[in-house]
C-alpha cells in the first residue's frame, strides 16, 4: 500500500467501500442484517459530519439528533401522508389530535419534492440560524457543546408536547409505502439499502474534498486559533457555520434515509443520548480520520447490537467501557490503530510530553 | 550545583537534543547561547523535569534528580522561569506571587524582596495577570521565581521584551544574587548581558554542545565567531 | 397572592436545587476544565449512601445528618478514583473528558442497578422536613426545601471562602490556567487536581443527600438534572461561582413563573431560548475572566 | 487595497480599561516608506495602541490609513484594509504546516470556489515568502513545532503574502539572535518601501539600525519624537526608559 | 432472494418449533428509565416460564425463553422485537411496558404476523390483530377509578400526568366522563418522563382547591410528585390521589410516609384474596426475595403465558393463525380471579378494583367491580365517549 500514489489509494479505497457496501454484504446478510446495516449507514452519514464539523472545525456538536430528527420527522411526515392517501389525515392524528383538519405545517410535505428538499435544507436552514447566532457571538467550545446538548433536549421536549401533530413520545411510526413501494417487502428494503449505501459513499467522497481543499485548512486554522484567522481578514464565524450547517445538512439527510429503512422517528432517537452516541461513534472510529467516523459509527452501533443481544445482563457495563477505553486511551480513535502499529514496528522509544498529546494525536490522523 | 550528562531529548519522534553536557558550578552563573531552534529551552525543560530525557541525567547538587516531577526539584531548590512571558492569566499579579509564597518560610519577606526589584509591579498588584503587558508579565514571571529563595536558577531568555532600563536592573540583580551564592543557568540572545553576567557560556548548535569558555565581555568575539559558523 | 408568592418561593427552591448540583461542577468543570457527565451518578452515589446509612441508623434526623458527611467522603472518593485513573489523561482535551464520562456514567448506573436493584429505593425523612411551615393564612413552605436552602446557603460560603481566601483555592485555579507553570512554580498539580475533584465530586453526594428528601433514588435519577445543571456553570461564566449563584435563582425564578403560567415543557424551551438569547449578548457567561491572549 | 494607500494617521486615540487609561490622547502620524519605531516602558499602552488600530479593542479617537477610518470595524474588516499585524507572543495555526499557514494568510480574498478546491501548487507569493524567511527546508512541518523564533518568522511571512500596505509588527525581533535580527531588520527595509512600518521594539541595538523615526509612548501619553539620535538624546526618555546603563551611555555616546 | 430460515417472501415468519423445545420471547427494558418497572415484569415472566416447564411445558415442548433489553428506548424494542422473531423465531413475545414502545414494535409484529403478549395497563383505542392485552384498557381501570371518586361525592379532580400518550389518552376520556358526569376538571398538567420538579404542578393543585387528584404520572416522577404533594401539607383526607400507575413496588420505593391513604386503580393487588394469588406471591417470593411485593402489571405478565399455553393447547399447534383462533373464551383461574380471553378485541375480562394504601406499604381494596369487566377498548359502550375516536 505505502508506494501507491495518495490519488491511487483514494480510488482503491473507495473501489473497496464500494465491493463491501455493494456486493459482500448483500450477499452475505440477511435481511434482518442487512436491514441493521442500513440503520448503520444511517448512523455512519451523521458521523460524516461530525468528523468534519468537530474532528476538523473543533465544534462539538452534541445536538445533531436535532438535526437527524428534522430530516427524519420531515420524511416521516411525507410518507405518513402519502400512506393514508390524499385529503385523509395520518392515523395517530385522528386517534390522539382530534383535529377537524390536517394542520398547515404538515400540508406542504404532503408534495414530495417539497419533503425531500425539505429533509437537507431544513435542518441546514436551523444550524444557519443558530449557528449564525452562536457563532457571530464568538460562543465555543464547551459552551456551545453544551448549548448544543440542550438544545437537544428542548427539541424533545418541544415534540413531545404536541402529541397531537407529531405524535409525542411515540413518533412517527407504522410507516409502510416509500414513494409508492411498499416495505413490508424485502426487495424494496434492499433497495431503501443500496440507496443509504449510495449516499454514504457520495458524502464521503464530498467529505474528503472539502477536508483537503483549501477551505478545509482554513477550518483548522479556525479551530486553533479563532482569533488569528481574523487578522488575516476571515470571518471566522462564516468558515465554523459552513461546516455547521454541511453536517446538519447530512445528519437531516441522514435521518430522512433512516426513515424508511427503520420504519419509525421518534423522540428518543434525536435527544441527548442519541446524539451523544453520534459523537461517541466518530471519537471510537477516530474524529480526524475521513473514515474514521464511518468506522466508529457502524461499530459502535454493531456493538450494541450484539453485545445486547449476547450479553443482555451487562452490555452497559461492555459499552460503558468501550467508550472510556478508547476515548481515553486512544485519542486518535480506532482510525490511528494503522499508524500505532507501523510506529511499533519501527521500535521508536515515544517520550512524548502530555501537554503535547493534541500534537501528537493530528500527527498520527494525518500520518 | 547542576550537570546535565549526556541528555538525549525531543519530542515525540522528533530528537532535538543528542547527548549535551553543560555544568553549572555552585554560586556561579553560567550562560547557554545559541541559534533559534538550537534546542536552549528544550534543555531547560529537561533541566526542570517538564520533559524527560530518552537518555542521560540531570544533577542537582549531587542528586540525581532526573525522574522527579518538576515540584519537587522546586522544593529541592530549583527555580525556572519559561520563555514567553508566561503567568496565571486569571490570577491577580498579587495571586501570582502569593501562590508561589503560600507555606513557605519567610514567603511574605521574599515577596517583598522580589517586589523591590521590580518596583512597576507595586501598582498593579490587584489586576490579573492576563491583562498585564509583555514586559510586565515577564517582570512578573521572574519575581515569581525568585520568590522560592531557590538555589540554582534556569532563566529563559529573561529579557526578552524588558525596556531597556530594566534589563539594567535584572542584570545587576542576577549578578548581586550570583554573588549571594544563586546558582543561575541563563539562556539568552542579549549577548552583552549573557556575558557580563556569565562565569562560563556554552554554545549550543543542533542540539550539541559545539563550543564553552569562560564568559565575561571579552568573550565576546569567540562567541560570535562560534555563532556564525 | 399567596399563589405568587408560594411561587416565587418555588423558583428560589428550583434553584437551589440547581445550584446544589451545579456547585461540584462549578469546580471540575468551571476551575477545571472537565466536563463529567459521570456527576450525576456521583449524586446518585450520594443519595445511596443514605440509604444504606439508614439500614443501621434507623434514627431518619440522625441518619441524614451522619449522611452529609459520609455521602461527601464516599462520592469524593469516586471523583479521586475518576480523576486518577481517567481525567489526568485527558487535562490536555478538556471537551474529551465528556465522552469519556458519559461511558463511566453508563457503568456506574448499571452497578447500581446490579447493586441495588432497577426499581427505586427510599429512605426516611424525619418527619419535620415531611411538613410544612405556614406563613400567613393559605401559604406555607415545605421543610425540606428550606433545608437545601440552608445547606446550599452553607455549602457557597464554604466554597467561597475555601476558593477566595486559602492557599488551595489559588493553587486550583493556578493549575487549570497554566499546568506546566504550576508545575515549576512548585505546586503539586497532580495533588491539587485530585483534592479539587474531591471536593468538587464530594459536592454531588451532599447533593444526593439532599435529594432524597425531594426525589426518586434510582440509578437513573442523577441524568435529568445534570443538563441544567451545566448550563447554571455556562450562564453564569466559567470559573466564576458568583454566576452560578446568580444564575441558578434566576434560572429557577423563571422556570417556576413561566411554568406557572404555561407548563412545564413550555418552561424548559422558554428557558432554553432565553439561555441562548443572554448568551447573545454575554457570550462568556454573566461574569467573565478576560485574558489579552489569542487563543 | 490599492497601492496608493496613504499613511496612518491617529487624532486623539484613547483606550480605557475598567477606568483605567492604558492609551491616553495619543496623536501619531507615519507616513508611507516610513519605519516608525515605537518604544517605551513596559506598560505604556504600545500594545494597547495596536490593538486598538487593529481593532481588537474599543477606542474613541480617530485613526485612519488611508481614505478609511479603521475605528469602529471588526477585525476582519480592518484586516481586508490592508492593515496586518504580529503578535507579542507568536500566534501561528500550530497544527497546519508552515506551508499552509501561508497560504491562509494569503487567501483571504479567495472567491468561495478557490476555497473549495484544493491547493494545487504553492503560489508564487507564497514561495517567495518562505524563501525570504528562511523556512523553505521546513515548509512541511506543523508550526507548532517551530522554535520560537522560526514562528516569528513565519509571522513575518503571513504579513508578506497576506499583502498588508500598513504592517504592525510587536517586538518582532524578541528571542532572536544577532544575525536574525539584522537578517529581519533588512526585510523590513525592502519591504518598507511600498508600505507603512510600525515595530515595536525594546531592541535599542537593532532601532538604531533600522528605525527611520521614532515615537516614544509613556503612561498612555506620546512623550517624544523624532530621529533616533533626538529621542536618544532627551532626557525624559533616558529617565523612564533607557536608564543609564553601560549599554545606552556607551551608544548613545556613539550615536 | 431471502435468506434460509430468516422470513419467506409472504411477510410472515414461522416459529420454530421443530425441536424438543419452542423459544418465546421476553422483551423488556434492563437498563433506562423504564427499567425500574420493566425489571419485575421480566421476572414475573420468567416465573411463569419456569413453573410451565416445571410441569412438563407446553404441548410436550420446554420454553426455552430468550430476553433481549429494550433499553427503554423505542426504537431498540423494535429492533429487538424483529431480532426474536426473525433470527430467533420464537413463538410468542411477552412485553413492553410504555406505550410507546408497543407503538414501536406494533408494525414489526403485524408484518411478520408474530405474537405479542402486552402486560401493561393503558389507554385503549388500539386492537392489533398481532397483540394480545392482558393489561387493563380504559374502561377496566380509570373509567372504574372515576366511578369510585364519584361515588365518594367529589365534584371536582385536577389532572397530572406524564407528557405521553397514555396520560394525554387518558386525560381526554377522563374529560368527556366528567362532562357528561357533571365532574369540574380544574386543571391539566403533565410533566415530562422522569422529570422530578412538581413544585410548580402542585402549587396550581393546591390553589385549584379541588376535590381530588387524578394521577396519570409513571415511573420516577411520582416519588417527586408525593413527596412534593406531602410537603405542601395537602392530605390523603383533604385531596385524595388516585393513581393508576403506581403499584405496590411503586409504593415501596416513594414511601408510605408520604403515599398513606392514597388510592389507587388497578385490577390486582398483592392483597387480593384467593388461592391462586397466595400460590403466585409465594411462589415470587420464594424466588425473587421475601421483601419484593407483587403487582399489578407483573401479575398481568405472569398471566399472559399461562393465557398462551391455553390458547396453544386449545389450538394444539402453536401456528399463530391457530393460537389466535382458539383464543375467544380461554380461561384462566388468575391471581386476580378468572379472566376470560375476548377474542373479538384479543383484551381479557378483568375485575376492576380500587385500593387504599396502607402504612404497611400494602394496598388494600376498598371497592370492586363485582366481576370481570368486559374489555371496551374503544368505549364503545360508553355514550359519553362517542366523540373520543
Ligand atoms: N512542543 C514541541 N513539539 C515538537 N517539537 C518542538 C516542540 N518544542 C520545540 N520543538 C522543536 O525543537 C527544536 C528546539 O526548540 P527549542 O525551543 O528548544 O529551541 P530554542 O533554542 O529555545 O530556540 P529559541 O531561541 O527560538 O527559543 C525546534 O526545532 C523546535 O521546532
Ligand atoms: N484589558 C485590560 N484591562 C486592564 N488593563 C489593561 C488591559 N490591557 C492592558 N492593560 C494595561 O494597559 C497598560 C498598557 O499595556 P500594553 O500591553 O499596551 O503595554 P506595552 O506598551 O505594549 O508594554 P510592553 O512593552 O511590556 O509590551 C498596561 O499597564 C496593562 O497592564
Ligand atoms: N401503557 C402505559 N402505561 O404506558
Ligand atoms: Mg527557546
Ligand atoms: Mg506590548
Amino acid at each position: 500500500m505505502t508506494n501507491l500514489s495518495p490519488r491511487t489509494r483514494v480510488w482503491l479505497g473507495f473501489g473497496l467501500g464500494a465491493v463491501v457496501l455493494f456486493a459482500a454484504a448483500p450477499a452475505l446478510l440477511t435481511d434482518f442484517r442487512l436491514s441493521l446495516l442500513a440503520k448503520y449507514l444511517c448512523f455512519a452519514i451523521v458521523a460524516v459530519g461530525i468528523g468534519l464539523a468537530w474532528g476538523r472545525g473543533g465544534l462539538l456538536t452534541l445536538g445533531q439528533g436535532v438535526f437527524f430528527g428534522l430530516g427524519g420527522y420531515a420524511m416521516a411526515m411525507h410518507l405518513k401522508l402519502a400512506d393514508a392517501g390524499e385529503g385523509n389525515m395520518p392515523d395517530f392524528m385522528e386517534l390522539y389530535g382530534q383535529l377537524d383538519e390536517l394542520p398547515a405545517w404538515w400540508a406542504p410535505f404532503a408534495n414530495p419534492v417539497f419533503a425531500l428538499a425539505a429533509t437537507v435544507l431544513l435542518p441546514m436552514l436551523v444550524a444557519f440560524g443558530l449557528g449564525s447566532l452562536v457563532f457571530r457571538r464568538r460562543v465555543r467550545g464547551a459552551y456551545f457543546a453544551i448549548l448544543s446538548q440542550a438544545l437537544a433536549a428542548a427539541m424533545v421536549i418541544l415534540l413531545i408536547g404536541q402529541q397531537g401533530t407529531t405524535g409525542g413520545t411515540n413518533g412517527l411510526t407504522d410507516i409502510e409505502g416509500f414513494f409508492g413501494y411498499d416495505l413490508d417487502d424485502p426487495v424494496n428494503q434492499r433497495m431503501v439499502y443500496f440507496i443509504i449505501a449510495g449516499v454514504l459513499l457520495a458524502l464521503l467522497a464530498l467529505t474528503r474534498q472539502l477536508m483537503h481543499s483549501r477551505y478545509g485548512e482554513l477550518l483548522v486554522a479556525v479551530r486553533d486559533s479563532e482569533n488569528r484567522v481574523r487578522f488575516l481578514g476571515y470571518n471566522p464565524a462564516n468558515v465554523k457555520l459552513v461546516a455547521y450547517v454541511v453536517a446538519a445538512g447530512m445528519a437531516g439527510l441522514a435521518g430522512a434515509l433512516f426513515v424508511p429503512a427503520v420504519g419509525i422517528i421518534s423522540p428518543a432517537l434525536i435527544g441527548i443520548v442519541p446524539s451523544i452516541e453520534f459523537v461517541i461513534g466518530v471519537a471510537v472510529g477516530g474524529r480526524a480520520a475521513l473514515l474514521g467516523p464511518v468506522l466508529g459509527a457502524v461499530a459502535v452501533a454493531w456493538a450494541k447490537t450484539a453485545l445486547s443481544e449476547r450479553f443482555p445482563g451487562t452490555w452497559t457495563y461492555l459499552q460503558g467501557a468501550m467508550f472510556v477505553l478508547v476515548v481515553a486511551f486512544l485519542p486518535g480513535g480506532l482510525a490511528s490503530l494503522w499508524g500505532m502499529v507501523r510506529r511499533r514496528r519501527e521500535r521508536q522509544p515515544d517520550a512524548t510530553v502530555p501537554a503535547d498529546g493534541d500534537r501528537v494525536l493530528v500527527q498520527e490522523v494525518a500520518a | 550545583m547542576l550537570r546535565i550528562e549526556g541528555v538525549h531529548a525531543g519530542y515525540g519522534r522528533s530528537s532535538v537534543l543528542h547527548g549535551v553536557d553543560v555544568t553549572v558550578e555552585d554560586g556561579t552563573v553560567a550562560a547557554v547561547l545559541g541559534h533559534n531552534g538550537a534546542g536552549k529551552s528544550t534543555l531547560l525543560r529537561v533541566a526542570i523535569g517538564l520533559l524527560k530525557p530518552k537518555q542521560g541525567m540531570v544533577l542537582f547538587g549531587g542528586e540525581d534528580v532526573t525522574r522527579l516531577a518538576p515540584h519537587v526539584r522546586v522544593a529541592r531548590g530549583m527555580a525556572y522561569v519559561p520563555q514567553g512571558q508566561q503567568c496565571f492569566p486569571h490570577l491577580t499579579t498579587a495571586e501570582n506571587l502569593q501562590l508561589v509564597a503560600d507555606g513557605r518560610r519567610g514567603g511574605r519577606q521574599a515577596m517583598a524582596s522580589a517586589l523591590e526589584l521590580f518596583p512597576a509591579l507595586h501598582g498593579l498588584l490587584r489586576r490579573r495577570a492576563g491583562l498585564l503587558s509583555g514586559g510586565q508579565r515577564q517582570q512578573l514571571a521572574i519575581a515569581r521565581a525568585l520568590i522560592t529563595r531557590p538555589k540554582l536558577l534556569l532563566l529563559d531568555e529573561p529579557t526578552e521584551g524588558i525596556q531597556p532600563n530594566v534589563v539594567a536592573e535584572i542584570e545587576q540583580a542576577v549578578l548581586s544574587l550570583a554573588g549571594d551564592g544563586l546558582s543561575v543557568l541563563l539562556v539568552e540572545q542579549h549577548l552583552g548581558f549573557a556575558l557580563r553576567a556569565a562565569h562560563r557560556y556554552h554554545v549550543l548548535e543542533s542540539g550539541r554542545v559545539t563550543s564553552s569558555g569562560a564568559g565575561g565581555t571579552g568573550a565576546e568575539p569567540a562567541v560570535r565567531a562560534a555563532l556564525t559558523v | 397572592m399567596t399563589v405568587i408568592l408560594g411561587q416565587l418561593f418555588t423558583g428560589v427552591s428550583i434553584g437551589a436545587v440547581l445550584l446544589l448540583i451545579a456547585l461540584g461542577l462549578a469546580l471540575t468543570f468551571g476551575q477545571m476544565n472537565v466536563i463529567n457527565m459521570a456527576h450525576g451518578e456521583f449524586i446518585m452515589a450520594g443519595a445511596y449512601t443514605t440509604y444504606v446509612l439508614q439500614q443501621t441508623v434507623t434514627d431518619a434526623g440522625l441518619s441524614l445528618l451522619v449522611a452529609l458527611p459520609v455521602a461527601f467522603a464516599v462520592a469524593g472518593a469516586m471523583g479521586v478514583l475518576l480523576e486518577w485513573a481517567l481525567i489526568r489523561r485527558l487535562y490536555t482535551r478538556p471537551l474529551d473528558t465528556l465522552l469519556v464520562t458519559w461511558g463511566v456514567s453508563l457503568m456506574l448506573q448499571q452497578l447500581a442497578r446490579d447493586v441495588f436493584g432497577a426499581p427505586n429505593v427510599q429512605t426516611k425523612a424525619p418527619d419535620i422536613l415531611t411538613e410544612s411551615t405556614s406563613l400567613g393564612t393559605d401559604l406555607s413552605i415545605a421543610n425540606s426545601r428550606l433545608f437545601i436552602l440552608g445547606l446550599v446557603v452553607l455549602a457557597v460560603a464554604a466554597l467561597t471562602a475555601a476558593l477566595r481566601f486559602t492557599p488551595l483555592g489559588r493553587r486550583i485555579r493556578a493549575v487549570v490556567q497554566n499546568r506546566d507553570l504550576a508545575a515549576v512554580s512548585g505546586i503539586a498539580t497532580g495533588r491539587v487536581d485530585r483534592l479539587t475533584f474531591f471536593i468538587g465530586s464530594g459536592l454531588a453526594g451532599v447533593a444526593g443527600v439532599a435529594l432524597t428528601l425531594l426525589g426518586p433514588i434510582g440509578p437513573t435519577m442523577g441524568t435529568n438534572i445534570i443538563i441544567d445543571a451545566f448550563l447554571v456553570v455556562v450562564v453564569g461564566g466559567i470559573g466564576q461561582l458568583k454566576g452560578s449563584v446568580i444564575v441558578a435563582f434566576v434560572l429557577g425564578m423563571l422556570q417556576a413563573m413561566v411554568e406557572y403560567l404555561t407548563t412545564l415543557s413550555v418552561a424548559k424551551v422558554i428557558v432554553f431560548v432565553a439561555i441562548v438569547a443572554f448568551l447573545q449578548w454575554r457570550p462568556q457567561g454573566l461574569f467573565t475572566l478576560r485574558t489579552r491572549s489569542l487563543a | 487595497m490599492s497601492e496608493t494607500a496613504g499613511g496612518l494617521r491617529i487624532r486623539g486615540l484613547r483606550v480605557v480599561f475598567d477606568g483605567f487609561v492604558a492609551v491616553d490622547g495619543v496623536d501619531l502620524d507615519v507616513e508611507p516608506g516610513d519605519i516608525r519605531f515605537l518604544i517605551g516602558p513596559n506598560g505604556a499602552g504600545k500594545t494597547t495602541l495596536v490593538d486598538a488600530v487593529t481593532g481588537l479593542v474599543k477606542a474613541t479617537g480617530s485613526a485612519r490609513f488611508g481614505e478609511q477610518e479603521l475605528l469602529g470595524r471588526d477585525v476582519h474588516r480592518v484586516a481586508r484594509l490592508g492593515v496586518g499585524r504580529t503578535f507579542q507572543t507568536a500566534a501561528l495555526f500550530e497544527e497546519l504546516t508552515v506551508l499552509q499557514n501561508l497560504d491562509i494568510a494569503a487567501g483571504a480574498g479567495r472567491s468561495p470556489w478557490t476555497m473549495l478546491r484544493r491547493r494545487g501548487t504553492v503560489p508564487d507569493d507564497v514561495a517567495q515568502a518562505l524563501e525570504t524567511i528562511g523556512l523553505t527546508g521546513r515548509r512541511d512541518v506543523l508550526a507548532g513545532t517551530l522554535a520560537h523564533g522560526q514562528k516569528q518568522w513565519l509571522e513575518i511571512g503571513m504579513l508578506l503574502v497576506q499583502n498588508a500596505r500598513l504592517l504592525l509588527l510587536d517586538e518582532p525581533v524578541a528571542g532572536m539572535s544577532h544575525e536574525e535580527r539584522e537578517a529581519t531588520g533588512e526585510l523590513l527595509g525592502k519591504v518598507a518601501s511600498d508600505r507603512t512600518v510600525v515595530v515595536i521594539e525594546h531592541d535599542m541595538d537593532f532601532l538604531r539600525r533600522f528605525a527611520r523615526t521614532v515615537t516614544v509612548l509613556h503612561a498612555g501619553k506620546v512623550l517624544s519624537e523624532g530621529t533616533v539620535a533626538q529621542v536618544q538624546a532627551d532626557p525624559k526618555v533616558q529617565e523612564v526608559y533607557l536608564g543609564h546603563t553601560a549599554d545606552a551611555v556607551a551608544q548613545g555616546a556613539e550615536a | 432472494g431471502s435468506k434460509t430460515g430468516e422470513g419467506d417472501d409472504t411477510g410472515g415468519v414461522t416459529a420454530d418449533t421443530s425441536g424438543d423445545t419452542v423459544k418465546v420471547g421476553l422483551l423488556n427494558s434492563l437498563s433506562g428509565t423504564m427499567a425500574i418497572s420493566e425489571v419485575t415484569v421480566r421476572d414475573a415472566i420468567m416465573l411463569a416460564v419456569e413453573e410451565i416447564n416445571a410441569a412438563g411445558g407446553v404441548l410436550g415442548k420446554k420454553l426455552a425463553p430468550v430476553g433481549e433489553d429494550g433499553g427503554s428506548d423505542w426504537p431498540t424494542f423494535a429492533e429487538k422485537a424483529e431480532k426474536l422473531i426473525k433470527v430467533d423465531r420464537v413463538a410468542a413475545v411477552f412485553g413492553c411496558w410504555t406505550s410507546a414502545s408497543r407503538k414501536a414494535v406494533k408494525p414489526v409484529f403485524e408484518e411478520n404476523k408474530a405474537l405479542l403478549f402486552y402486560p401493561v395497563q393503558y389507554e385503549g383505542l388500539e386492537q392489533s390483530p398481532y397483540i394480545f392485552y392482558t393489561g387493563a384498557t380504559t374502561n377496566q381501570q380509570i373509567v372504574p377509578g372515576l366511578d369510585y371518586l364519584k361515588a365518594q361525592g367529589k365534584k371536582s379532580v385536577y389532572l397530572v400526568g406524564s407528557d405521553y400518550v397514555f396520560p394525554r389518552t387518558a386525560n381526554k376520556i377522563i374529560k368527556a366522563y366528567a362532562e357528561a358526569n357533571g365532574l369540574k376538571v380544574l386543571g391539566e398538567d403533565y410533566a415530562p418522563l422522569g422529570s422530578t420538579e412538581f413544585g410548580t404542578i402542585v402549587n396550581k393543585v393546591k390553589a385549584s382547591k379541588a376535590e381530588a387528584v387524578f394521577n396519570t404520572l409513571n415511573g420516577d416522577s411520582n416519588v417527586a410528585f408525593f413527596k412534593e404533594y406531602k410537603s405542601a401539607g395537602l392530605t390523603a383526607a383533604a385531596m385524595p390521589v388516585v393513581s393508576v400507575s403506581i403499584a405496590e413496588e411503586e409504593v415501596k420505593s416513594i414511601g408510605t410516609q408520604y403515599l398513606s391513604g392514597q388510592l389507587t386503580a388497578w385490577n390486582y393487588y398483592q392483597t387480593t384474596t384467593g388461592a391462586a394469588n397466595d400460590k403466585f406471591v409465594k411462589a415470587y417470593k420464594a424466588k425473587f426475595g421475601a421483601d419484593k411485593p407483587t403487582s399489578d402489571p407483573m401479575e398481568a405478565a405472569y398471566v399472559s403465558v399461562y393465557l398462551w399455553k391455553a390458547m396453544v393447547e386449545k389450538a394444539g399447534s402453536f401456528d399463530v393463525e391457530k393460537v389466535k383462533g382458539a383464543a375467544d373464551g380461554v380461561t384462566f383461574e388468575a391471581p386476580e380471579g378468572l379472566v376470560t380471553i375476548d377474542g373479538a378485541t384479543q383484551h381479557i375480562h378483568k375485575t376492576a378494583r380500587i385500593g387504599k394504601i396502607g402504612d404497611d406499604g400494602l394496598i388494600t381494596e376498598v371497592w370492586n367491580s363485582g366481576s370481570p369487566v368486559k374489555p371496551d377498548p374503544y368505549l364503545k359502550g360508553y355514550p359519553w365517549a362517542s366523540g373520543l375516536s
